[in-house]
């Protein structure tokens, strides 16, 4: 299995993620959705440090860090994203974006 | 003392500012005193300037100053780096062109300040931007440096925003941002002018540049695409930015909607120095800033620009004739007169150019008159309605004598200096010795005969007729406003008899830049 | 000595700002809330041991990096010391902020603590992998900034809107990075600007995954300085977010944004000297940051003249000026990157000033609209006078710095033959006075009004400061620009 | 060195003395006059008569030159080194550009209109005294007419024509101050509100003139290089030499230019119309303008630039100045306002002048012009003592039988009356004679061009009216009884009447009469009602009353009612004061200022003759100083480009033709003056009745000039009912077009010009939504054209910033992708 193969789901998860955040009402989908996004990268920087070292290149891991990292990244703001969602939740009785338009134009 | 007294001219204003910012806003008195004291001293010192330190230079002082490295043979001159990274320096002159708006700015101010007695709202700030203000004015006609010009010209612009929106009538608001607006608008394109022009030159000295202009090597070859924007020559769009930027102050007619509101609205004092010498900045920085820069620009558009003068005038004579309110009236008169600016410089003729430097002056000191005497009569009155007064001659008879005096003097009447600077304009213009400049000449003398429509139609309306019983008891013109409006009627005579006191100084250095202009430097 | 060591010692302010902040915590929470102002002195200590130890590095001539990773150099000296600065500022401004003496303040300087954390190491290191965990920390901190005043729906609203847009742009940029590492292989700056192998190389197989990657990862970057059209968040946020963090966005976290945006083309493209395929594609780059600069002051100009909050108008205002930066990092020239930086500078200034005016004023009047302002110029005017300096400043007038750096912007911009450009700021420059000055209009140009400001003298101390700053440097230029330019010399590649 | 021989060294610095004098009491009076006794008066007279006789020595200078035979040419500059350096302080500050400097250039013309300006002024002054008693502003007065003098001085001195154009403009600014010298003064009710428009009328008209002589002059100097009047005849000469004799085009434009000038001061067709409204101001200063300033200077303009005008140029003056002579003349035949007669008179006689320098006899014109300044004067002056003396009574149908009363007055006027008629042995003869022998010549002689002939048959006529209206003056004036009241008239009035009374009771007996006299008239105010509802129907009346009616065609009573509309208790209070105060001579001061004027007028065609025994023998008046010393070569130097030779024998039968014909239209009209009013006055207006009658229309025609004023639309109307000022408003006409298009075009500036931005903003409102918005930004301070702006922005805006985080997402995403498009696309 080529590294196409990876780059082609990497993408295709990416896209899913961007439509997710874009059309998904639901906050936690898009929510979601960014996950994905990240996690496309990921797929890529490991597809990437492997195939680079087979292809006897930089090599050194860095990718493979870098998605750990990444992992770790996407917990936190999830962390986060969920706090401020659970507020927005209290605040508005609502988990769609699109009704927390108070700040505009 | 001598080297640095430009120095002194332009910063005194500034010590003063400082000065009343410390004193208490109650000790309204001490204010005053300062101010006067503030504005009084520089024009002691221009007094002196202009009579006694500045040399009359002969055409060979002139060369000598040109191997010397400066084209424009400018006197106390003083230099001092400012900004080294750019090569910015503090240099400051003056010469023919320059030394008599400097007399008049200090001379002004002064008179400025004390009308400003007559208002009761102004206080600490009034006066403080008032020095403000004279700092910006005469450091643009004493600075060199382009850099430095384009700072002084623009610190002018706040202390007149507040002068107008503070003080101002009823409408300041707009008048004050309208007026900042515009001029703003052309300032920005002129720094963009500026900018292009130092990276070409890589100077800002206003000689240097001056010279490598007439020797033909500030066309943009150093700036990338020759220093084309959108297909105009570096030249050209240089040339217009700039005369943009300085149309706008003069105002040229399609430019100049700012002024009546402007002037409508600021009080008195403000007015006088608005017309006394900001729209004279325009003039002024044409032929120290434009013109040198791009000659040969000048050259193929001076018959739009002598167009655009005759308009103005035509077209603020008969606007003019269209008021009822007073002051709006003298307003574009001011548009009207400083047409003949434009049509003098567009000329390219030695009267041409010396009719509009003298227009500038004499337009400098009789418009001032005529807006004090507006003030008179709107203090009184309260309101500027042509119509609505009458007989005031029988009423305040020293006030009218007064006004009869400035209203031919604007009138241009032989024997008063308007009328030396516009028959040389005019005799300047029609020795272009060209059909199409001619033609405008013909043109423009419409605008000298409405001028005289209008203008005695005011005073008929004003003055003469029936007395209207509300302002029998105006009591006559008092000894402030006397003061105020006495000098410069005085100087209205004065260079009307002798006009030689202004041209012998302006002659060298008019002749100098036209040869500068006509590539014969 | 021991290696390890040394390289503590380059990081040095991190550590004590990590330490000021774990201490402000704990503090707080010792203080059970009384007096809380306390905590806030102890975070301007914290803060003034860190610029202590800043300026140390700064007078150290030649960079280094230590562990590899952060790299210790006047680049990254010049934004961190401003953010200090910055930060110190915000700091002032809680402790003044009527609204927050009752909430936990020590999580408040925590955060702000953390997100310096998070710009100090973003504008340090060559590595990417640093740069993103450091603009992810300032990201997770912004967000939670930005939504902390929990019971307020503006403030939750402008943190989830934050969130959203902020996980999209870091996830786009994040994408764009693991392309560029694919391609290049190798997440360190200088490698990929190399000019053997690296970017070169690829550029000539594969232009089309470069595109898209350097597309993606400058996304990111105009996500945090919010060029158009990623910069839709921010009015929104900026509004509802507690006006010392939007203080902060605006100033500290935008700065930073461009410090790794200018450091990232910077290592890339500024190589003085070299025209090969990767100099003629930073230029198509440069090209593209033009079009968007202009775009961006645009819209920032046109959208702010009809706010009626002074907040939101600030907002604006912070978007078009992040247009007339990017006309200096557009000329990706050495020139055009220190006038952007010195146009940074002279926008610490300006904007922190600007922000204090606003806060006091928000105390005073209890709402950010410019019509409360009426008059008040009269009733506090030393504050009031010093705004109407930076509102100069920020218009571009001399003889103040704002008016330099956009000089500087413009020299550049004709020198590299943006004309077209140079006149779109121009013009827009006079249409920010427009609306700048509503506000001098709304403060001297009206009657006195009948309230009383409460004087506020520390704040005012530090605004006027500023403004002292603004003007003075306008006046003095040379030493700002010649630090703004010793910035830079790094950035060489 | 004989002591009347001219001398340099001194004789210059005499000139330059008498032509500052006037300026100097100017000076004094303005800020002293109040305070000074006799409100100044005496100081004045006193610099004037010191002027006077240095002008008069000066003249006796010229006559002595004139009787050895020298040329009479002198140039301070030249000769004695006197120059006023203008433009720059010396020639060398000039460094290579021309310098305007200024000297003195007296030659016998000069010396000629020198001494009658300073005689004519004096006399004025000398008459003021007496004749302004009572005016408010008297120091005033006297302060103007010296500077008006001083201006007509320097204007004759000046070597060269800008300086000349300097005074003469200066000469127009007084002309104003003097005209408008009754605005100032209410009391003066009539006066009062004509004067207000006369004075603006008068400057502007001749502003338009002057604008003409302007361009004439810089077209002169761009292609001579010079103002100085020697210099430019020398060029002129050159320069048509070199054309082979022909005149160049663009001298001819400019000659026209030149002579526009002198259309405008002179008061030729059409600009002819400031003239008789310049009688709004007081006698003296009419006397001066008629007589030695304003309109003699368009004439002499005329003797310094004559060898500047192309035939063609010449044609045109000839056709203007014939023209002027007889429509103003036939219009003089109607009027019955003393001094509008007088005129008209005036008008006509330029004409006169006129034509003559346009027939090439610019000597002849010259020569009239100055008998004309003496008699006219004296004329005027005498007017002013009757009107005096009939307590500001001006309509001529009020009088009658005045000679009774005021037999010196009487004497002065018929003695100038017989003169301007054109009576051998008097002045007038002399030159009109000259005028119309040179038409002949012309003819004649071979010269033959439409404007001589033209001339030649119309000059005659316009002598015949000319000799017609003034008789009917006398006639009306002098004989028969006293007749006052006989029609209402709008001059007399309480206000000033009642100071005339006690001013009166000073120095004559008539002071008793008065106090009856005011008494009563109050009485017929009161009782006056009825004349006010006339006010409804005919609320105006033209400035002559007599006007208003007869172009209107009313009758007779119609115009009654008119009176009583407007001052109806005036007219009746002058008519019950007829019964009391019966007209008086005038105060000493006056009579001698019309006795020295009357006695010039007589004896001013001889000027002291060279040969007394011809000269007395009018058959060879030609004898006349005039004719000896003022000659085209003695004016011109050398050889004027066009002296036109006289073919010996057509020049005797034109000499022949020329007296015949002057002597027969003199007694013609004489003849018919006394036939229709010489004869009683119920006669007189019974035939004047018949002929109108028959004139019909025509008549009516003339009697409101033509219409002209009308036509150009400052037909003064004062309306003495007006209140405020709204009858100051100007009417539709080229006037009143004028400043309608003014107030258009500060329309267009409000709205177009600035809203170019503005309107933009105004449409920007129309679209924009919520204006009050739109007025908080745009409005509420902010630069116009921003609002439509700022409007479509704000839609766009609210179009993105729409509020929710899912659209910013979607827009930078799409953002993005064409952002990658572009980098990687294109």
């Amino acid at each position: 299995m080529g590294l196409g193969a990876y780059i082609a789901v990497s993408a295709a998860l990416f896209a899913l993620g961007i439509v997710a955040i874009l059309v998904r009402r639901n906050v936690l989908y898009v929510l979601m959705g960014i996950e994905m996004i990240l996690n496309a990268a990921n797929i890529n920087f490991v597809a990437f440090d492997r195939f680079n070292q087979s292809a006897g290149g930089g090599g050194g891991l860095e990718g493979r860090m870098f998605a750990i990292f990444v992992i770790i990244l996407a917990a936190a703001e999830a962390a986060v994203a969920l706090a401020i969602v659970l507020n927005v939740f209290h605040l508005f009785n609502s988990v769609k974006p699109s009704e927390a338009d108070l700040l505009r134009e | 003392m001598q080297d640095q007294i430009l120095t002194w001219i332009t910063f005194l204003p500034l010590l003063g500012m400082g000065l009343i910012l410390l004193i208490p806003k109650t000790s309204l008195n001490l204010i005053k005193g300062v101010s006067l004291a503030a504005t009084f001293v520089p024009m002691v010192l221009s007094t002196w300037l202009y009579f006694g330190g500045f040399k009359h230079l002969t055409p060979g002082d002139f060369d000598q100053a040109r191997m010397a490295g400066d084209i424009l043979a400018s006197q106390f001159v003083q230099r001092v780096p400012w900004i080294d990274s750019i090569g910015v320096e503090y240099y400051v002159g003056v010469d023919g062109l320059s030394i008599a708006l400097v007399w008049l700015t200090t001379i002004l101010l002064f008179i400025g300040v004390i009308a400003s007695f007559g208002m009761e709202k102004a206080g600490k700030a009034y006066y403080a931007l008032l020095l403000m203000l004279e700092v910006g004015i005469s450091g643009v006609f004493v600075s060199l440096d382009l850099f430095l010009f384009y700072v002084f010209w623009e610190i002018m612009l706040l202390p007149m925003y507040f002068l107008i929106g503070i003080w101002g009538g009823p409408r300041r608001e707009y008048a004050a941002i309208k007026f900042f607006l515009y001029t703003l608008a052309g300032s920005v394109l002129m720094l963009i002018a500026i900018v292009a022009l130092r990276l070409d030159s890589g100077t800002f000295s206003i000689p240097k540049l001056t010279e490598l202009a007439a020797q033909g090597k500030l066309l943009g070859a150093n700036l990338p695409a020759a220093g084309e924007l959108l297909g105009m020559k570096f030249t050209t769009w240089v040339f217009w930015f700039l005369f943009v930027g300085f149309a706008i102050k003069v105002p040229v007619f399609p430019f100049h909607t700012w002024l009546p509101d402007a002037h409508v609205e600021a009080p008195t004092p403000i007015s006088v120095i608005l017309a006394g010498i900001l729209l004279k900045l325009g003039g002024y920085g044409m032929l120290r800033a434009c013109f040198p820069f791009a000659p040969s620009a000048f050259h193929e558009f001076a018959y739009v620009l002598a167009i655009l003068g005759v308009i103005s005038i035509v077209y603020g004579a008969f606007v003019a004739l269209g008021q009822t309110d007073f002051k709006k009236m003298v307003a574009y008169s001011s548009v009207s007169h400083m047409g003949y600016v434009l049509l003098g410089m567009g000329a390219f003729t030695v009267w041409g150019m010396e009719g509009a430097v003298l227009q500038m002056f004499n337009h400098g000191t009789s418009s001032a008159a005529l807006f004090l005497i507006v003030g008179v009569i709107y203090d009184r009155a309260h309101h500027r309605d042509l119509n609505a007064f009458g007989g005031m001659s029988q009423i305040m008879p020293r006030y009218w004598a007064l006004t009869t005096l400035g209203f031919f003097a604007a009138l241009g009447l032989p024997g008063l200096a308007g009328f030396v600077s516009e028959a040389l304009t005019l005799i300047g213009a029609y020795q272009a010795g060209d059909a199409r400049f001619r033609t405008l000449v013909f043109i423009s003398l419409l605008g000298v005969v409405f001028t005289a429509a209008f203008l005695l139609w005011a005073m008929q309306r004003v003055f003469l007729g029936q007395k209207n019983p509300k302002y029998l008891d105006f009591e006559e013109i008092n000894f402030r406003e006397l003061v105020c409006q006495a000098p410069l009627l005085f100087l209205c005579i004065l260079f009307g008899i002798l006009p030689a006191y202004l041209l012998d100084w302006m002659h060298p250095s008019v002749q100098n830049l036209l040869a500068i202009l006509g590539g014969k430097a | 000595m021991n290696p390890y060591l040394e390289g503590l010692r380059g990081i040095q302010p991190e550590i004590v700002m990590t330490i000021t902040a774990l201490a402000a915590l704990v503090f707080d929470l010792l203080l059970k809330g009384r007096e809380s102002r306390r905590v806030g002195y102890l975070t301007l200590t914290g803060l003034a041991l860190t610029s202590w130890f800043l300026l140390g590095q700064w007078s150290e001539a030649a960079p280094r990096t230590v562990f590899g990773m952060v790299a210790v150099d006047q680049f990254g000296n010049f934004f961190k010391l401003f953010t200090v600065a910055a930060l110190a500022m915000v700091v002032l401004l809680v402790m003044h902020d009527h609204r927050e003496r009752e909430h936990g303040v020590g999580e408040y300087y925590f955060l702000l603590l953390g997100a310096s954390l998070g710009i100090f190491f973003m504008v340090s290191t060559n590595n990417l992998l640093l740069m993103v965990l450091g603009f992810e920390l300032l990201s997770l901190a912004s967000y939670s900034l930005a939504g902390f005043h929990k019971g307020d729906r503006k403030s939750a609203e402008a943190a989830m809107k934050y969130v959203i847009f902020g996980g999209l742009a870091t996830g786009i940029m994040l994408y764009g990075i693991s392309l560029l590492y694919g391609l290049t292989g190798t997440i360190d700056l200088a490698k990929m600007g190399a000019s053997d192998g690296g970017l070169v190389a690829q550029l000539a197989q594969s232009p089309v995954p470069v595109g898209i990657a350097m597309v993606l990862i400058l996304a990111g970057f105009a996500y945090k300085v919010s060029v158009a059209p990623f910069h839709f968040w921010t009015p929104d946020v900026y509004e509802g977010a507690p006006t010392p963090v939007t203080t902060f966005l605006a100033v500290g976290s935008k700065a930073a944004g461009f410090g790794v945006m200018l450091r990232f083309l910077g290592a890339i493209f500024l190589r003085p000297g070299v025209a090969d395929s990767v100099a003629a594609y930073g230029d198509r780059i440069g090209l593209l940051l033009a079009i968007l600069a202009a775009i961006t002051m645009t819209l920032g100009n046109f959208a702010a003249l009809r706010q009626s909050s002074l907040k939101r108008m600030l907002a604006y205002s912070s978007i078009a000026h992040a247009g007339y930066v990017l006309i200096g990092v557009s000329c990706m020239t050495e020139a055009g990157f220190s006038a952007a930086l010195y146009y940074l500078a002279a926008y610490y200034f300006m904007n922190l000033g600007a922000f204090g005016f606003l806060l006091y004023f928000e105390g005073v009047n209890g709402n950010d609209s410019v019509d409360s302002l009426k008059g008040m110029g009269f009733k506090a005017p030393l504050i009031s006078i010093v705004m109407v300096a930076f509102l100069v400043s920020l218009t571009g007038l001399p003889p103040t710095v704002g008016f330099y750096g956009k000089y500087l912007l413009f020299v550049e911009g004709v020198n590299q033959g943006l004309y077209w450009l140079v006149v779109v700021a121009a013009l827009n420059s006079v249409v920010s006075l427009f609306y700048y000055l509503r506000v001098a209009k709304a403060l001297f140009l009206a009657k006195p009004a009948d309230r009383e400001a409460a004087p506020a003298p520390v704040l005012t101390g530090f605004v006027t400061a500023f403004g002292v700053a603004t003007v003075g440097l306008g006046i003095y230029i040379t030493p700002l620009r010649a630090w703004a330019e010793r910035s830079l010399d790094v950035l060489r590649g | 060195m004989h002591f009347l021989e001219f001398n340099p060294q001194q004789d210059f610095h005499l000139l330059f003395l008498s032509f500052v004098l006037p300026l100097v009491g100017y000076t004094i009076q303005i800020f002293f006059g109040k305070k000074l006794p006799r409100r100044g008066d005496w100081l004045l007279t006193s610099f004037m008569f010191v002027a006077m006789s240095i002008t008069v020595l000066m003249f006796a200078k010229s006559l002595w030159a004139a009787y050895h035979g020298q040329e009479f040419r002198h140039h301070s500059g030249h000769e004695a080194g006197l120059w006023f350096h203008w433009l720059y302080s010396s020639d060398a500050a000039a460094a290579g550009t021309p310098n305007v400097s200024a000297a003195i250039y007296y030659d016998s013309l000069g010396a000629a209109m020198y001494a009658v300006v300073g005689i004519v002024s004096f006399c004025v002054h000398l008459f003021s005294i007496g004749y302004m008693a009572q005016d408010k502003r008297y120091h005033i007065f006297f302060a103007n007419i010296s500077l008006f003098t001083f201006a007509m001085l320097g204007l004759v001195l000046s070597d060269n024509i800008l300086f000349l154009f300097i005074f003469w403009e200066l000469m127009g600014l007084m002309s104003y101050l003097l005209i408008g010298h009754f605005s100032h003064d209410p009391s003066q009710s009539y006066f009062h509100r004509w004067a207000t428009q006369a004075c603006k009328k008068a400057f502007l008209t001749t502003r338009v003139g002057d604008t003409c002589l302007l361009i004439g002059m810089v077209i002169f100097y761009q292609h001579f290089g010079t103002f100085n009047f020697t210099e430019l005849w020398r060029l002129a000469q050159e320069e048509v030499a070199r054309n082979g004799g022909q005149y160049p085009t663009w001298m001819t434009v400019a000659g026209l230019f030149v002579f526009g000038g002198t259309v405008g001061k002179s008061a030729q067709f059409p600009l002819h119309i400031w003239l008789p409204d310049a009688m709004a101001g007081p006698t003296p200063v009419s006397a001066m303008i008629h007589a030695a300033t304003m309109v003699a200077a368009g004439v002499f303009l005329l003797g310094r630039t004559y060898p500047l005008m192309s035939p063609e140029v010449l044609s045109v003056v000839a056709a203007t100045g014939t023209f002027t002579a007889l429509f103003a003349a036939s219009i003089g035949t109607t009027a019955n306002d003393l001094k509008a007669v007088l005129a008209w008179s005036t008008i006509s006689q330029l004409g006169f002048m006129v034509a003559a320098v346009g027939l090439g006899g610019v000597v002849a014109g010259m020569f009239h012009m100055v008998t004309h300044a003496f008699f006219k004067a004296c004329l005027f002056l005498s007017a002013g003592s009757v009107i005096h003396g009939c307590h500001h009574e001006q309509d001529m149908r009020n009088m009658g039988g005045v000679r009774k009363y005021m037999p010196v007055t009487f004497a002065c006027m018929l003695a100038s009356t017989i003169a301007i008629a054109g009576i051998p042995f008097f002045s007038g003869f002399y030159s009109k004679d000259m005028i119309i022998l040179r038409a002949w010549e012309n003819v004649l002689g071979g010269h033959f061009d439409g404007a001589s002939f033209f001339a030649a048959v119309a000059l005659p006529v316009a002598a015949c009216l000319t000799a017609f209206y003034m008789f009917r003056l006398i006639f009306m004036t002098f004989f028969g009884e006293y007749r006052p009241g006989t029609v209402p008239s709008p001059f007399a009035h309480h206000g000033g009447h009642d100071d005339h009374a006690h001013g009166d009771h000073g120095h004559d007996e008539h002071g008793h009469a008065e106090h009856a006299h005011a008494g009563h008239g109050h009485d017929e105010h009161a009782s006056h009602g009825h004349g006010h509802d006339h006010a409804k129907h005919a609320p105006a009346v033209h400035a002559h009353a007599a006007k208003a009616h007869d172009g209107h065609g009313h009758g007779a009573h119609g115009h009654a009612d008119h009176g009583h509309a407007d001052h109806g208790h005036a007219a009746h209070g002058h008519g019950g004061h007829g019964e009391h105060a019966k007209p008086h001579e005038s105060p000493l001061p006056m009579l001698i200022a019309l006795c020295v004027l009357a006695t010039l007028g007589v004896f001013g065609g001889h000027f002291w003759p060279a040969d007394l025994g011809h000269s007395l023998a009018f058959w060879h008046h030609a004898h006349t100083w005039f004719e000896t010393s003022v000659t085209l070569e003695s004016l011109y130097g050398a050889s004027a480009p066009i002296e036109r030779e006289l073919l010996g024998h057509a020049g005797h039968t034109a000499h022949i033709v020329a007296l015949s014909v002057s002597l027969t239209v003199a007694s013609l009209g004489i003849l018919i003056a006394y036939l229709i009013y010489g004869r009683g006055w119920e006669r007189s207006q019974r035939i004047a009745g018949k002929i109108t009658g028959a004139l019909g229309d025509i008549y009516g025609v003339i009697k409101n000039k033509y219409y002209v004023d009308e036509a150009v639309g400052c037909a003064i109307v004062v309306d003495l009912e007006a209140k405020g000022n709204k009858r100051y408003e100007p009417d539709v006409s080229v006037i009143g077009g004028s400043v309608a298009l003014g107030r258009a075009l500060s329309w267009v500036d409000k709205n177009i010009v600035d809203g170019l931005v503005n309107l933009v903003g105004r449409t920007g409102r129309a679209i924009g939504v919520g204006s009050s918005h739109f007025d908080r930004v745009v409005v509420d301070g902010a630069v116009n054209g921003v609002g439509l702006i700022t409007q479509t922005f704000g839609s766009v805006v609210r179009l993105l910033q729409s509020g929710r985080v899912q659209q910013y997402a979607t827009f930078a995403v799409f953002g993005g992708l064409f952002l990658a498009a572009w980098l990687i696309l294109l």
